[in-house]
């Protein structure tokens, strides 16, 4: 029947709403539901002992496709997807599983983050930007590399300040923290700062416009939290890859699928909340840099390859 | 580090002080009348989420704050409620008071605003925003560039809200009521001797019930200090800890009231400075340096003292010492270098150990390495009259 | 003369108190719209409805009884320790190390091996906090508080450093080797052709979590060392008068409390489907000890009952909210309720019940 | 005199604390301007009426007037109002305020505590000129000795303006010196027309001052009757119901061979303050070696050193073989295992646990021997239950179920417990303090015994005591202690009572003249 069949999605431990891509994979979700009419069954789990009980659970209702958001639950897919070779799966953030019914997303961060990053530089006055990440794992390294990789690159004198709010989940959640971060980083001479840190950015983004410096958002579109003072944002269409998933249901390919700019999977917004703070100038040296990307002639480095960077110490 | 850093760490301090300093300060007062109380995390984070959430909706701080304020002190009520009139274990009511806000803020939040467990983000007129005094520059850029003075003046001295010297003067207050007032003779006494203050014709249950009242209404400030003015909104476990570091303030602070300012002050900095500073790098040699020389001074202290200390104290020397020999050699090999030459290699302290310092340091303060702190002599009890 | 018969100081004021929590909680779920009564069947289906359910709510029981046993013991020295979260936390590490570095033959050595490092690690992650209660009267409450904050900073260290196989993202160490796996009851159920307790984790060290309960309960009541803990916990004052160590038996009682909560890692990593250590492996058991030794009024039996309760609830309250929009914190709030009515206000409920029982106690003497 | 009304009048009181009934039915009248006294037993109920009419407790039955008026007396704050003062049996003073402060606690002027400070300091002053009642205003309380603190409770009183006065015990801390002062200055007030209640156990004191007197048993007032138309031993036989021996039944000493010898033991508290200044003495197989002493002055401590839970500098031979006094064999265990047994002066704070039942108290202390071990892991439950079940009958404690916890029985069967014991340990040294206190006449008379017979058998026992009675009566050898020294020796045949008193309060034999 209709509901068997529904599409599933199981959040990771930040929680449905954590600003962060938890809630833009539930918008994903949410869109499709809209736009046709339909229900999805999904599922916030609380603890890692979840994990395994919360793919079966859904596999033996016989949902399909099952998307995951976040690495975390690699190893607990790894064990349950052969016991259901007729369910299909998605696990985003997770570029090692090769298993036939599994459909592994990763995305190319680095790109976006290199995008926003050119972005910053040029946008600066003071030629210092600044990053605050949430939890320091080498997938938010792997954001801030990007970042001064093309911030260097819109101005070769840039100087780029990277702070981590800290190395436990509770980073994820502590706008207080964010907040000091931006201010310190401020009085280092940055007039715009990125923030990849889930609940910590809303902080981060508090500040800066308090503060009269410009900000970057994450993930989804958070432009409008302040209009005029995010500078844009860098996208990670975790929203479009649910949304595919839940439209391709019954043929979804199988396979490691790592998404940069050329799918539109990441890259930087524009909207009216920023579109006077976008150049034409820095628009187009952005696109090139995307087209450039796309055509290969330029790689941006990926912290998590062989955990350095080229641009930035941690 | 120049003179603008070094404004821009007290400036922090204090901001990072302000909640710890109201929840100290009502924790002071609760203690003082002998009613021990761990809830003060709770009572912050039920404040912060009310006090975010009305003014979300009625779009007016000041009415939030009431609003976050009430809630609290009712929480206190229910904290006195078991351990005066029913005579419960206080710490056990304390518990239950951080766990029932800690679930009850987000199962409300959900139920009212629908976005995980958090409030919207507060337009900037349901906020306490910083009050910038006459001729203060309010831009960080603008103070970078101005003279010491001016700097001192903008960043230390305004653009704090109102809530932060509203703090800072409740220092003085809580000393004048504690020393100069009848209602101060009668709560320090009732946290001493309680007997004493029944026989004179007091009520205690009545004084201890001012006195969590009291301590409900600052941690409500506090609450409200950090979703309404250090944030615009309220996240779930947002007051992260500070009810606990407050706490330890507190003993370090002998439960007195200046005293708390300083200890509230200097956990202030410690945050701060885990703030500005979680890349430290240090040389090999000031780590082993700092480390053996822990270990060597525990081992000094405890080889006069009895077994129990030779084995306890011994134990964290050897786990010291093992520390620092495995960063030493790890940096030799990791650097495929010679042992020698490693010594005077720059290492990064791993951040997770900044992180922990301020707590490292409640606990060496507790350890009363810093001087005996003894608590009033009826707290935590009930007064009990009739077994 | 006693105020009232044991019974009803064991069982009628507890189940009196969870009656009143259990009010509490449903205006709560009135207040976020939703039927209680519908909520409670939900729970309840969620917590023992499925065979998967089932052995879900006694995987987590054995998490709690662990934790729970922990806080009892510090209790009957009058210690207060909130630290089982830390402790917790380095019993995994303890685990985790000597299964990674061991290549063990067989899961039951292993499990020894296993059991036996983490509870040496939670023990050790309160030695220090214990040493300055015993020595310097630092408030075990605050330090173990302060000590569960950086055992979560060496986990992490280690996860994310030593313990990080390569080119893995979680914060997690590797899987565990197929003979360091603890079989799940299941896998014992299925030698019997049964399949009682589904794809559930719970597995052979809910055995070792009895174990713990008949050893807690020998050593509590049937040993000298017990005797001196509940001596000291007791009265302090007398206990020095007849010669018990306050500080030997102050370490003693709180080392035991730290190992049988380290000791539960060993369910949480060991005993799961995917045997691993993961940066948040206590789930919050630690702090629900707290309201399971209280409300098993300190005692392996009672322990073991409540431990089986607040698993249903959790297990139970998971699948509340994954079936409607009430968040999981649910389960926190009716935790505080718990440990409110049983604890805090323990002498509300007692004292009705005590008068009554004086009056009728009277009128019957009066009899006599 | 029916003209005049009573000061106060009690009528119908009674009191429950749960299944304990501390006051049935009592009526009491005292008229104005007299010293009216309160004997009873320890547990008779009279701190209870009293902390009745002063609001502490509140009656489950019964009136009061106060000067004729009917009053109700739901707190202390209607009591002061009344005119009612009263000094407690344990002093209700806040330790580390000031003189001053705990005299205007509860009744400042205004919210600010400035002018009530300077208001009650002048005030103090010609209180203390009008009743000799000198103290430093400025002292901290926990400074003061007690005789001092108690003045201070009583200036709290007058300053409140109080008529009624009632005092619970006053005496019982007091050196006779300064009892005697504490007269004068009843004498003093009673002649102002204030009225006195003065609850002690010493006759003496009754017949000395009162001008009448009441006397309750089990709860209950058996009778009241002037102070002129009574005599000791008839308030005796009232109180407990039956003629009482008053002296203690013993043959001769025959002391043997030194047991205890203590030489120069010193203590200095955390504090810095000297507890112990250079007490030496000694104690021999077959006495009883009474210290007699106003407590607080470092019998405690020489109880607790001996007992191995106080450390102390100086030498303790035990046998002849120096106990360890500082390191790791100073404690109990090291104690017992030498041979000392111990009745520590506060039953209920150290020598049991209240929560434990009577069979696991008596294997407190002693849970380390063999007997009691079932192998080298468990302990033998069944064997401390059955030996426990034993010393209850042979000491005849009442109810003799093991199964009791120890709170559930009377102070004076507590008592029975402790001693049966520490006394079938057959101790070469018993160290006993304060044994009778608040044991009734019947338990006194038997505990006594059983501290001569072990004598009799040959042990060493050391009796700390502030009974001078019980001194007197038991000991073989009295040493006065005075300030943490042993003021003098004395043989209970060459000494009274008057002598004792004096040493008590350091006045020594140069001194008298
Ligand atoms: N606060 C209380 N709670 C419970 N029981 C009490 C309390 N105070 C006194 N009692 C009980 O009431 C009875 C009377 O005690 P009370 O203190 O009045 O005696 P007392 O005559 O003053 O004795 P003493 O001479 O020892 O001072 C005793 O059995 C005592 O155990
Ligand atoms: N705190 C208490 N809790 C429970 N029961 C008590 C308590 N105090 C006294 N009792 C009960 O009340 C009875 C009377 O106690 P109380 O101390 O008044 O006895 P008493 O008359 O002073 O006897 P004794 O002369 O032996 O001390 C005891 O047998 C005991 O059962
Ligand atoms: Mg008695
Ligand atoms: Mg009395």
């Amino acid at each position: 029947d209709g509901h068997a069949s529904n599409p599933a999605i199981i959040y990771d431990l930040g929680g449905k709403f954590d600003k962060s891509f938890n809630e833009s994979a539930f918008n994903g979700a949410q869109r499709w539901a809209e736009e046709n009419s339909s229900a999805f069954a999904e599922f916030e789990i609380t603890s890692d002992a979840q994990r395994e009980q919360a793919i079966r659970r859904f596999a033996e209702d016989g949902n399909s496709p099952i998307v995951m958001a976040g690495f975390s639950w690699a190893t607990a897919l790894e064990v349950v997807a052969p016991d259901y070779p007729d369910t299909d799966f998605v696990v985003i953030d997770v570029s090692w599983i090769n298993m036939p019914n599994v459909r592994a997303i990763g995305f190319k961060e680095q790109e976006g983050s290199y995008l926003v990053g050119m972005m910053a530089a040029t946008a600066s006055e003071s030629g210092v930007v600044s990053f605050v990440g949430g939890m320091d794992i080498p997938l938010i390294r792997r954001f801030a590399c990007g970042y001064a990789q093309g911030a260097m690159a819109a101005n070769p004198d840039a100087t780029i300040i990277a702070n981590m709010t800290g190395t436990t989940p509770a980073a994820w959640n502590d706008p207080v923290k964010g907040s000091e971060l931006t201010l310190a980083q401020i009085s280092q001479g940055s007039d715009v700062v990125f923030a990849a840190a889930g609940g910590t950015g809303v902080g981060v983004l508090q500040t800066a416009a308090d503060e009269g410096i410009l900000s970057i958002g994450v993930d989804a579109n958070q432009n409008y939290l302040h209009p005029g003072q995010v500078l844009t944002s860098m996208l990670k269409r975790v929203d479009n890859v649910v949304y595919d998933s839940f439209s391709n249901k019954g043929d979804l390919e199988a396979g490691i699928f790592v998404l940069g700019v050329e799918s539109g999977a990441v890259g930087y917004s524009l909207d009216e909340f920023n579109a006077e703070l976008v150049s034409d100038d820095m628009k187009a040296a952005v696109d090139a840099a995307s087209a450039e990307m796309v055509a290969g002639t330029l790689v941006v480095h990926d912290y998590m390859s062989d955990e350095t960077c080229p641009a930035l110490e941690f | 580090m120049d003179f603008f850093t070094i404004v821009q760490l007290g400036d922090a301090s204090v901001r990072m002080a302000i909640p710890l300093l109201l929840a100290c300060l009502a924790g002071l007062f609760s203690e003082r009348a002998g009613i021990f109380d761990i809830g003060l995390e709770g009572k912050m984070l039920a404040a912060a989420f009310v006090s975010a959430a009305v003014s979300y909706t009625s779009g007016s701080v000041w009415v939030g704050l009431l609003a976050g304020i009430g809630i609290s002190v009712v929480l206190s009520i229910i904290h006195g409620i078991a351990s005066i009139t029913f005579r419960g274990n206080q710490l056990i009511s304390g518990v239950a008071i951080n766990f029932f806000a800690a679930g009850l803020t987000v199962v409300i939040a959900q139920g009212w605003f629908a976005q995980g467990g958090r409030t919207p983000s507060l337009p900037s007129e349901a906020r306490f925003n910083g009050l910038d005094f006459p001729g203060a520059l309010s831009r960080m850029r603008d103070k970078m560039q101005a003279s010491p003075g001016m700097q001192f003046y903008s960043e230390f001295v305004s653009g704090h809200s109102i809530l932060v010297y509203l703090g800072l003067l409740t220092v003085p207050l809580s000393w004048w009521i504690l020393y100069r007032t009848r209602f101060g003779l009668r709560l320090r006494a009732v946290g001493e001797a309680p007997e004493a203050v029944d026989t004179a014709g007091i009520s205690v249950v009545r004084l201890r019930f001012s006195a969590v009242i009291i301590c409900g209404i600052l941690c409500g400030i506090a609450g409200a200090y950090l979703s309404t003015a250090v944030q615009a909104g309220f996240t779930k476990d947002m007051t992260a800890n500070r009810g606990f570091i407050a706490l330890a303030a507190l003993i370090f602070a002998k439960w007195r009231p200046w005293y708390a300012l300083g200890a509230c002050l200097l956990f202030g900095l410690f945050f701060a400075i885990d703030i500005r500073f979680s890349n430290i790098q240090l040389q090999v040699i000031w780590i082993m340096v700092l480390l053996i020389g822990c270990a060597a001074a525990l081992t000094i202290y405890a080889v006069k003292r009895e077994k129990i200390d030779v084995i306890v104290l011994g134990g964290l020397s050897l786990v010291l010492t093992a520390v620092a020999l495995t960063a030493w050699f790890g940096t030799a090999s990791a650097d495929g270098i010679g042992i020698f030459t490693a010594l005077w290699e720059t290492v990064k302290i791993p951040s997770q150990l900044i992180q922990s310092l301020p707590y490292l340091f409640v606990v060496i303060v507790l350890a009363g390495f810093v001087g005996k702190a003894i608590p009033p002599r009826a707290g935590g009890q009930p007064y009990v009259k009739e077994r | 003369m006693d105020k009232m018969p044991k019974w009803a100081d064991v069982a009628l004021v507890p189940v009196v108190s969870l009656i009143l929590a259990a009010l509490i909680s449903a205006i709560v779920f009135v207040a976020v719209g939703q039927d209680p009564w519908e909520a409670l069947k939900m729970m309840a289906y969620g917590a023992v409805g499925t065979s998967d359910s089932l052995g879900y709510t006694l995987f987590y029981a054995t998490n709690f009884i662990f934790t729970g046993l922990a806080v009892a013991v510090a209790f009957h020295a009058s210690l207060f320790n909130i630290g089982g979260e830390g402790q917790v936390l380095l019993g995994g590490l303890g685990a985790a190390i000597v299964v990674l570095f061991v290549p063990w033959p067989h899961w039951t050595l292993a499990l020894i091996a296993g059991a036996t490092a983490a509870a040496l690690f939670g023990a050790l992650w309160v030695a220090i906090p214990a040493y300055l209660q015993a020595r310097r009267g630092s408030h075990i409450v605050i330090t173990t508080i302060m000590f569960n904050f950086m055992a979560s900073g060496v986990l992490i260290y280690m996860l994310s450093g030593p313990l990080k196989p390569d080119g893995n993202m979680q914060i997690a160490t590797a899987v565990f080797p197929e003979a360091a796996h603890l079989p799940s009851l299941n896998d014992i159920a299925g030698l019997f052709g049964s399949d009682l307790f589904g794809r559930s984790p719970v597995n052979v060290s809910i055995f070792i979590a009895l174990l713990a309960c008949v050893g807690v309960w020998a050593l509590i009541w049937h040993t000298r060392l017990g005797y001196q803990i509940r001596a000291l916990g007791r009265s302090e004052s007398a206990a020095k008068y007849a010669g018990i160590s306050a500080v030997n038996i102050t370490m003693i009682a709180l080392l035991i409390s730290g190992g049988l909560a380290g000791m539960m890692a060993v369910n949480n990593t060991m005993g799961v489907n995917t045997p691993q250590l993961v940066d948040n492996a206590s789930g919050g058991a630690g702090f629900i000890g707290i309201a399971v030794a209280l409300m098993g009024r300190n005692h392996p039996i009672g322990i073991v009952i409540a431990a089986l309760l607040f698993g249903a609830l959790f297990q139970g309250g998971a699948e509340l909210s994954a079936a409607t929009s009430i968040p999981v914190q649910i389960v926190v709030v009716i935790q505080a309720l718990v440990i409110m009515f049983t604890g805090a206000l323990d002498e509300m409920v007692r004292s009705p019940i005590e008068k009554l029982f004086i009056r009728f106690g009277r009128s019957r003497v009066a009899g006599e | 005199m029916s003209d005049i009304s009573p000061a106060i009048e009690l009528i119908g009181i009674s009191k429950a604390f749960g299944p304990v009934k501390a006051n049935k039915d009592i009526s009491i009248r005292v008229m104005p301007g007299t010293i009216h006294g309160i004997i009873g037993e320890n547990g008779a109920g009279k701190s209870t009426l009293m902390s009745i009419l002063y609001g502490f407790y509140k009656a489950d039955a019964g009136e009061i007037f106060i000067a004729g008026q009917k009053t109700q007396i739901p707190d202390s704050q209607a009591a002061i109002a009344a005119g009612i003062g009263m000094v407690f049996q344990h002093f209700k003073l806040v330790k580390n305020f000031s003189v001053l402060e705990n005299v205007v606690l509860g009744a400042e002027d205004g919210a600010l505590l400035r002018p009530s400070l300077a208001k009650a300091r002048k005030q103090l002053k010609s209180l203390a000129e009008e009743y000799e009642l000198h103290v430093d205003p400025d002292a901290i309380i926990e400074d003061l000795g007690v005789g001092m603190q108690q003045r201070v409770e009583i200036l709290k009183a007058l300053y409140r303006h109080a008529d009624i006065l009632i005092l619970d015990e006053p005496t019982g801390v007091l050196t006779p010196p300064e009892a005697d002062q504490l007269f004068r200055i009843l004498g003093r007030l009673k002649a102002e027309g204030k009225t006195i209640i003065l609850i002690t156990h010493k006759l003496r004191e009754i017949m000395d001052i009162t001008d009448t007197v009441s006397v309750m048993r089990r709860g209950e007032m058996d009778s009241t009757v002037k102070t002129s138309d009574t005599n000791p031993a008839d308030l005796a036989e009232r109180m407990v119901g039956r003629k009482v021996l008053l002296r203690v039944d013993k043959t001769p000493a025959k002391p043997k061979d030194v047991v205890l010898e203590v030489r120069d033991l010193d203590i200095t508290d955390e504090k810095g303050v000297h507890r112990l200044k250079g007490v030496s003495f000694n104690v021999r197989a077959g006495e009883i070696l009474g210290i007699a002493g106003v407590s607080g002055n470092g019998q405690s401590e020489l109880l607790e050193v001996l007992g191995g839970y106080e450390k102390a500098s100086g030498e303790i031979l035990m046998n002849g073989v120096p106990l360890d006094l500082t390191g790791a064999h100073s404690d109990g265990q090291s104690r017992r295992a030498r041979g000392i047994a111990h009745v520590p002066e506060d039953r209920q704070h150290d020598g049991l646990i209240m929560d434990f039942s009577a069979w696991e108290n008596t294997a407190f202390g002693y849970h380390h021997d063999p007997e009691y071990q079932r192998n080298a892991l468990l302990m033998d439950n069944a064997a401390i239950l059955r030996d426990a079940q034993g010393k209850m009958d042979r000491f005849d404690v009442r109810p003799p179920n093991p199964l009791l916890s120890a709170k559930n029985f009377s102070g004076g069967n507590q008592q029975k417990i402790v001693v049966a014991r520490e006394i079938e340990r057959d101790p070469d040294l018993l160290l006993v303090g304060q044994p009778t206190r608040g044991v009734d006449i019947g338990a006194i008379e038997f505990i006594h015994q059983q501290i001569v017979a072990l004598r009799d058998a040959g042990k060493a026992i050391l009796l700390v005591s502030v009974e001078l009675d019980e001194i007197m009566g038991l000991s073989d050898r009295i040493a006065v202690m005075f300030d943490g020294q042993i003021m003098g020796e004395r043989l209970p045949e060459n000494t009274n009572e008057k002598e004792l008193g004096l040493l008590m309060a350091g006045v020594t034999d140069g001194e008298t003249a």
